[in-house]
């Protein structure tokens, strides 16, 4: 009934030069590593990747920048994967840095359909050069907008046939929101199983989200 | 005209079931639009959203075997089918207005020939309210509208609607027991693509309002 | 440890007349019955209601509709309970009426801190009137701005007594958000359990967002 | 002065973990706020929240009981207590935006009278980023710097913060090791409060670059 299983050909197939790619975890917990080894082999230049952090330089995400496939990264934290500062300072890599709760809140914003969210966050500070000011009720917010990616890679602890998807412990983090944020969304399945065997109250990604499930490979 | 109202709805409901492929993600609205779940093909997998927090519903539980915690977005009670999941409003109204919904199936008071709907409100006479309808169809990848062709005796489907307004230039194509009109992109204007064996091009204009242009591939409705 | 439980004087305590309250519910579906019956006892008046619809009349917030305790409501839907049609034709009873989507981001926007959110519902309808209106992109939205209560009262399906809740099936709909946008919240439990019983990631409204917890005394 | 700075950090990781009361939801950075955690006052039970996802975030796992699931916003593996759950980065900063959390803890770069922090670039030198402290030092209801009170000999407590800010007229309170300072509301000034028994006033007017006044009520620091 379902057909959204893919192997590696497949999501090779799916990779692009230039393209905008999300990618869920937060240092590195919750990555979709075995995606992530896919897009270092598919050689991809020019990617545009948006991420929590650029991880460590041997994991998750931080591979791919080590790996100077990144001609951008827009994400909140470099500090832990000193290639990226390298890279920034060279100039052969262009970082955005987000405040982390408005990185999750414009990522939901093209998931959700929005336009836009009002956020207090780095009003008077340098990230609030170049937006929109808007005063609601006497306090001033920055006008912040949406984040949407051609492909999102995801984690997925369980993951039934039908692409409802449960995360285990903090591996959730940004990975259900980068699911609604993008064209394409492929969810690397640590556990895949049959429908109906998640409870439907404990699905965090609803199925229909999901374009492909790869079956992990993780050591 | 088709007179029997009940045939009438069969009618729209099986034509509407027709549109949709598999494991698309659907919602209906409640009367008229929730019949075109009993007419969908065999073998077509839709995954049926319901706007107060679950996908996957299924069909009315057996008699003995009602939940109470389980209802749609018009009280009954309902079930979940294997694939289905729970979210709460936000998380459902971000899958309607974030596009992830393949159709929406709604009533109308009034559509016109600008793909502009009115389906909330009788000023001083009935106000139900908006509910999601708004949203559904400003979010909804398609928007189809199923409606009688007349109501009593007079046209459903105008030039412009005269009543407030759901959303303006917002559906895609409009389903009668006459015959199935597509709504030129951005609101410019009607093609009536199939016509009801039962009727003629002459009867549609009579009880139609909008202008609307026949298509040169005009086809026979399917029911 | 944790010291949330209330009685009904203590829940008592906490109305007074012209409020505003949220209440948790999707045509009565996943409303806190027993706090109903004891806002209906208090004799409040001139309350400002916040819900998704008014529900029946004797059924979940409809029933404060149909006591008269109530001045105005903020909701998407009245169609089911002709109480709230009559009280406002009367000119008893302020009827607002906002889509359901922007209902639920407009509570959350509250309960986030967001001074606002972009939304496309609405434009081109009345919907549109006194809101200011925002482009981007080339596209037309709303501003619209967020729904703050000073008491919020939801269902809660199981609870710990750290004030974590879990919502059965269809009764989750807007009480997780409502949880988060107001002064006070106050959950019926329906099952009341010791923290360590739910599972953490089955949690919807951390426990820290739950001011009281009212041991349900549903029928 | 004092000289260990192991000494200095745990006396300021002592006087703020003295702050908190029971059941606080507080958030605590990476590095000296994260000592915080270990001179909590036995019987108060605060909430730690991770804005990686987590509240009721628990010491280090014991050896061998390591899960790489459950980290915190460092990467370290850590556990989770029994009134703790799990959420995704958008329900993490509701938390936080929304006034949610009682105090956050952060280390500084610089900090000013104003309640302005600097604490996330130098530019040219050193750019880690802001990761999720702009939204916590918005966000929550209570922002506390944690600080020696002087690096190299140069003070960190200035009149206006020389590096980009992190937020503008944030700061309730400033902890050092040699006292506590209160942050006048809107960013009207300095008041001293506390005073550590081993230093003068007169010795943290040469140590401190930003105004200040003295409170009437000057109490020793409890450490």
């Amino acid at each position: 009934m379902f057909d959204k299983i893919i192997n590696k050909n497949d999501f090779a197939s799916l990779i692009k030069d230039g393209m905008v790619i999300m990618v869920g975890g937060f240092l590195g917990c919750g990555t979709p590593e075995t995606l992530i080894d896919l897009i270092l082999a598919s050689g991809a230049k020019n990617l545009t990747l948006i991420c929590n952090d650029t991880s460590f330089v041997d994991r998750g995400v931080g591979r791919l920048v080590a790996a100077k496939q990144a001609a951008k990264v827009i994400t909140s934290h470099i500090g832990t994967n000193p290639e990226t500062g390298k890279q920034m300072v060279e100039g052969t890599l262009n970082v955005d840095l987000v405040p982390q709760g408005t990185l999750a809140e414009r990522i939901r914003c093209a998931g959700a359909g929005l336009g836009g969210v009002l956020t207090p966050t780095g009003v008077g500070t340098v990230v609030e050069e170049g937006k929109q000011k808007i005063t609601v009720d006497g306090h001033e917010y920055l006008l912040e907008l949406p984040l949407h990616a051609d492909l999102a890679i995801i984690n997925g602890s369980t993951v039934d046939k039908a692409g409802n998807v449960v995360y285990n412990a903090t591996t959730r983090n940004f990975n259900p929101l980068m699911a609604m944020a993008a064209s394409v969304v492929v969810v690397e399945a640590e556990k895949l199983v049959e429908p109906g065997e998640l409870m439907p109250e404990l699905v965090m990604t609803p199925g229909p989200l999901v374009t492909h499930i790869f079956k992990s490979e993780k050591r | 005209m088709i007179e029997d109202i009940e045939l009438a709805k069969n009618i729209i409901a099986k034509r509407i079931a027709r549109e949709f492929k598999n494991n698309q993600l659907v919602n209906l609205g409640i009367g008229l639009p929730t019949m075109v779940a009993n007419h969908i093909p065999q073998g077509v997998n839709v995954i049926l959203q319901s706007e107060n927090g679950m996908i996957g519903m299924g069909p009315a539980p057996e008699p003995g075997k009602e939940n109470p915690e389980i209802t749609n977005a018009g009280a009954s009670m309902v079930t979940i089918l294997p694939h289905g999941c729970y979210f709460d409003s936000a998380m459902s109204f971000a899958l309607i207005r974030g596009k992830h919904v393949e159709y929406t199936v709604l009533g109308a008071l009034e559509v016109d020939q600008e793909g502009s709907l009115a389906s909330w409100i009788i000023p001083g006479k009935k106000v139900p309210g908006m509910g999601g309808a708004m949203d559904l169809v400003v979010g909804a990848k398609n928007v189809i509208v199923s409606t009688l062709h007349t109501e009593r005796g007079k046209p459903k489907i105008l030039k412009k609607c005269r009543l407030p307004l759901t959303a303006r230039h917002v559906v895609n194509m409009i389903v009668t027991e006459l015959g199935v009109f597509r709504v030129t992109p951005g609101g410019l204007g009607l093609a009536l693509i199939e016509i009801n064996k039962d009727t003629t091009i002459d009867e549609i204009r009579a009880n139609t309002e909008a202008e609307f242009i026949v298509s040169d591939n005009l086809k026979t409705m399917e029911v």
